[in-house]
């Protein structure tokens, strides 16, 4: 069943980060593995478990805590790489304002949260883990619109650091006002983000198929990765993300490397076993589960990438 | 026989005012009769009873041998979307497509055919209303004020060809011109109202028919009879 | 009558939740992509009592968002029922405002009025004034000229009374789109509190949705129409207690008020 | 004609644009709050083409998603005009689900008919039709008892006739009606697109929106709006000729057509 | 001088047939004059051309000393938001209260004051309606078909009554009665259709007031006139 088209559903629009999904799609990695793969662009109403399955989807992206919260419910969905080893989810603030260097330093502020989001989790657990509780900082509801950022009524803003995270810079920069970042990994709290996830069906029942696609993503992505191939990279881009200024696609490119290419020199797509067990951890804690789900169980052996 | 009622009493929802209590009347015969009496007197709301659209009244309504009644009055419309000639095609029965073509004739309204409703005069309008009746399936038709806004020439010569047409039907003729009542209805039923007792009196008219048209005389005498009464 | 209501809206509830577990149990889908009974039924116990007061809160939100959008109709209708510049100047305006999704309209609300309630009654209303600004234009365009006449014809017509006419006229008309139009209040609300507010349903239905919840959304699609239902049936009754106590129609209808 | 009403929607916008400025420069606002005229002006260019086409792909869905709304008002219009229980079992299932916010609904939708073209058009269409039904229930609902006494009396009254006659004497507020939906369904399809598409113009806002530039958003809703004056401007007309064909007002009316 | 119309010529947009062409009168002094012919003929399109609510003919319409010109047809309704008396109460001009009880009286409709206007019987529709336009300013009144539905006793009582109490000013009554015509009215206008030469005719009728009553004679004197030209 080589010739059938597998739809691969992405979390989020197509921007940065998606940079090796793309790649991997237009420079013919699944083709030459023997596959034919649809790249879909995803959105906060898409989710990538529940169309897997249903088979609207094989290879989707998720963000650990989907992973976590289906297979409280029972849903069989098992991850099969993990592409990005850093949280790229990150809190903006303006360089003028005191700088924020250990958690404690929230105190007092107006922050940003997306309610029900993850970075509402991080962000609790942030605050727990330095003893701050919901008197001593103002939580401060995010929508799509910066407006609130912008007009400075709220101190510190979630956005994806190597997506909104530059384009904010920028737009301030334009201002005159720099910027800084909040990120919660420089203070002991990993909080897993998008992972490449499939059925156990689908694993089971074809698994030099699943290997197949996750060797040619994973390619992929090194490839896009690969300084020499950076304009090849920004092409892909340009053709699926036209909305954005060049320059600002090159520095979110730029932004995107150490995220996904860890300093560690691990390979592209490794599980963070330990990540994952802190994410568990994290949502038991903040009564996200009400039970263990053992989340090591959905992740390919080992945590090694197929 | 023909229609009975009685003891009819009838008020409308709400209303405190009976429009008529302790009415009773008999139409003993087909032929064309008449409902007189001033108005408000409650002429609308007792045809309306017997066809059938009023319920909530209390006696006794025996329609006897009449199976169909057909309600008619001077206010409705034709829909626009269509020329009253295609309307009056698609609700002729089946085989009374000559009637219709006489009845055009006689009613005299050839030369607007083609017109929509909206764009005929007030008689004009009445016409029509009254022809695509009769062209149905009726053992009484009561005609409210059908033909007041009709000219006399023109209504003359339509009762005289209804009476020709259909010799064994009842009609119930509703009109405020009581020389016409007299002179072509055959019972004149004539309301007064529910101050007197009793509340109708029966009259016979001169019935005139193409083929018997009664003298000045004959209507005067009639005329006086009803005059007095009311 | 307040029962039927109610028992039709539980059917018709009961018949989507039914459905949506014959999809579940049909393709065998996990609790996941479409919650089993038992986890709806503790889900929505769990969270009953707040996503009521939520529900209420909207619902207050709807009910004044409805009074304004009311009145927006009927001054916009109003304004703009001629076919002078003026009026389909207003007209064409009103049109084109209303193509604008309020997603991308929204910041700049934002910007002028802040986040608060005023913005998210504001969203509310415009919302669910645009249908009723259609009904209210095409009644108040259209003359009753049997009864405008005396009134044109001695000099005596005002627009207020030209309006009176037609909004009579067609009072049954206007009932019924404005007890309709209180869906689109609620709707307008939630729709407000989703891309705006604090509080209300529409923000735990975001919580939710971003939580891949599903029980919760049942839950809170449950109450919502459960409010829906009782207030449509207040707003029925008291429109059918104004206008029977107007109009006594002359003919068959008489008989069965 | 069609000057003047793409003329009305130039003022109009410029009006908003106007405000708009004077707001940033009342205020200071700086440019990421509210971008200057020279930022429009400059990405206005830069995505004019693409948007162009964008524009004109939903205002193509908004077509379909009209025609089809229609259909479903009329429809469930017709069917829940009477007050007998199963009429107003459907026109209460009509209402709640209304009132449900459409993202609540979106991934119901989803889990049911997949992402593709079906589900924006099912969106789109959702968001027309409901002021629409709620203008067809009330014409509907009411006897135009001069004309339907006939059909009545003579046993000919079938549901076609009653709806036809009911639909022709509201001509005017119907086409009033159905000509200002083309405005809700454009809005309709942007939605769809917000939520579900990877094309048409919703889609270019939602990523403008994230990208937070509003000039980007602004110059969307220039051209939606002048689309859709020059689609509401074809269908008034072809309104008008429709019904003036069929209609010659008896009265002054018939003066001035 | 009265009301002069010469070769006034009308017909409805869109439509190829005339009205009226060629069509000249004159009234010549104030009075309770007629508007008589067949259905159809133009007697409402010709009311409404001197009323001003229709324009776009052509030919020469000269109001002369007439300022206020009202026309009142008789399907016109009251708003049915308030009983008839309130809405009365609201359209009577400062000073004609008096008037208005009186006319009420005269009308025969002082046991309906408290309903609506959809309440009432058409009859007493058409009497509310015509009742209201009295009340106003106006030096010529158009009565189209004013009293159509109205019994014949109440109609006299009416016809006697407005003769008496406005003496000076025009009317302008349209009525498919000939009798009537012919006894109450002045001036008798003719209107016998587009196919005859000259289209319209004039004559005088009795003009019969309280003080003035012609008998039967002069009566079948003026009918024959008047049949036997139309
Ligand atoms: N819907 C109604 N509600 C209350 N009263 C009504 C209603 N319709 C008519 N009436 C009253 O009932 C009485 C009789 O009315 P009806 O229409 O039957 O009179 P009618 O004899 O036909 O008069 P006309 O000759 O004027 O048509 C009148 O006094 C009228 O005011
Ligand atoms: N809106 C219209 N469009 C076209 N023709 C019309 C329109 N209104 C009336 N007519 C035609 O004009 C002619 C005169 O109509 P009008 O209403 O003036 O007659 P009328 O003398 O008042 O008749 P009636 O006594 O029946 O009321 C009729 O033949 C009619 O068909
Ligand atoms: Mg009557
Ligand atoms: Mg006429």
């Amino acid at each position: 069943d080589c010739g059938e088209t597998l739809n691969y559903r992405l979390k989020w629009l197509f921007n940065t980060s998606v940079v090796g999904d793309l790649y991997a799609q237009d420079f013919g990695f699944f083709q030459r593995a023997g596959l034919t793969v649809n790249v879909k662009a995803g959105g906060p109403e898409r989710d990538a478990i529940r169309e897997l399955e249903l088979g609207h989807a094989t290879f989707g992206v998720a963000s650990a805590d989907q992973v976590i919260r289906a297979r409280a419910k029972g849903a069989p969905v098992v991850v099969i790489a993990q592409l990005f080893q850093v949280n790229p989810l990150q809190w903006i603030y303006r360089g003028v304002k005191p700088a924020i260097n250990t958690p404690s330093d929230l105190k007092g502020r107006i922050l940003g949260v997306t309610f029900g989001g993850n970075d509402e989790t991080i962000m609790r657990t942030l605050m727990a883990r330095a003893s701050l509780t919901e008197k001593d900082v103002t939580l401060f509801s995010v929508r799509y619109d910066y407006t609130p950022f912008y007009q400075d009524r709220v101190d510190i803003w979630p956005c994806y650091r190597n997506a909104q995270g530059i384009m904010l810079a920028d737009k301030l920069g334009q201002a005159g006002e720099a910027v800084r970042f909040f990120n919660p990994a420089d203070h002991g709290i990993t909080f897993v983000a998008n992972s490449v996830v499939t059925s156990a069906k689908t694993l089971e029942r074809n698994p030099e198929m699943v290997q197949a696609f996750a060797k040619a993503l994973i390619s992929g992505w090194e490839a896009s990765l690969m300084p020499e191939n950076r304009d090849k990279a920004l092409a892909v881009l340009r053709k699926y993300n036209r909305d954005t200024p060049e320059e600002l696609r090159q520095k979110q490119l730029d932004a995107t490397r150490p995220l996904v290419l860890p300093e560690s020199g691990a390979r592209v797509g490794t599980i963070d076993l330990k990540g994952w067990k802190q994410t568990e951890t994290i949502m038991l804690e903040q009564g996200l589960i009400s039970k263990p789900v053992h989340v090591e169980k959905a992740l390919f052996p080992g945590g090694k990438p197929l | 026989m023909g229609l009975t009622c009685q003891h009819l009493e009838y008020r409308y929802p709400r209303s405190e005012e009976w429009v008529f209590r302790d009415l009773s009347f008999c139409l003993d015969r087909p032929g064309f009769h008449s409902l007189f009496g001033p108005s408000g007197v409650g002429k609308t709301s007792l045809a309306r009873v017997i066809a059938g659209e009023i319920n909530g009244f209390s006696g006794t309504l025996d329609r006897g041998e009449i199976n169909t009644v057909l309600y008619t009055y001077n206010q409705e419309r034709l829909p626009g979307w269509a020329p009253i000639e295609r309307h009056l095609d698609r609700i002729t029965p089946e085989g009374r497509e000559d009637l219709r073509e006489h009845l055009i004739e006689i009613f005299g309204l050839v030369p607007v055919m083609g017109q929509t409703f909206s764009q005929l005069s007030l008689g004009q309008q009445n016409r029509i209303n009254l022809l695509r009746y009769l062209l149905q399936d009726f053992q009484l038709m009561i005609m409210d004020e059908s033909l007041a806004n009709v000219d006399e020439r023109s209504k003359e010569t339509i009762l005289l060809e209804i009476k020709e047409l259909f010799p064994d039907r009842y009609f119930l003729y509703i009109s405020h011109n009581l020389i016409e009542v007299a002179r072509f209805c055959d019972r004149i039923l004539l309301f007064r109202g529910i101050g007197k007792s009793p509340q109708s009196l029966t009259f016979t008219g001169l019935d005139t028919r193409k083929t018997n048209q009664p003298g000045r005389d004959a209507l005067d005498a009639v005329l006086l009879e009803i005059m007095n009464a009311g | 009558m307040l029962g039927r209501r109610i028992l039709q809206f539980f059917l018709i509830f009961a018949l989507g939740l039914f459905g949506l577990m014959g999809v579940k149990y049909g393709l065998g889908l996990s609790d996941y992509v479409i919650p089993g009974p038992g986890e709806i039924i503790t889900t929505s116990r769990a969270v009953a009592h707040d996503y009521f007061f939520d529900t209420l809160n909207t619902l207050m939100v709807a009910v004044i968002g409805q009074a304004i959008s009311i009145f927006m109709a009927f001054f916009v209708g109003i304004t703009a029922r001629k076919s002078t510049w003026a009026g389909t100047l207003i007209k064409a305006a009103a049109y084109n405002i209303q193509a604008y999704p309020i997603v991308a309209v929204a910041p700049i609300i934002f910007i002028l009025l802040g986040d608060g309630f005023t913005s998210r009654l504001l969203i509310a209303a415009m919302i669910c004034y645009f249908p009723l600004l259609l009904s209210v234009i095409g009644i108040m365009a259209e003359p009753v000229t049997d009864m405008e006449h005396f009134y044109i014809a001695t000099g005596r017509m005002r627009w207020q009374l030209e309006v009176k006419i037609r909004a009579f006229e067609n009072i049954g008309k206007l009932t019924t789109v404005i007890a309709g139009s209180s869906t689109l209040a609620m709707a307008g609300t939630i729709v407000a509190e989703f891309i705006a507010a604090n509080q209300g349903i529409g923000h735990s239905i975001r919580i939710a949705l971003y939580q891949s919840d599903l029980s919760r959304i049942l839950t809170a699609l449950f109450l919502i129409g459960l409010f829906l239902s009782i207030y449509q049936e207040i707003l029925e009754g008291v429109g059918k207690r104004l206008t029977s106590g107007w109009i006594l129609p002359k003919g068959v209808e008489s008989e069965d008020l």
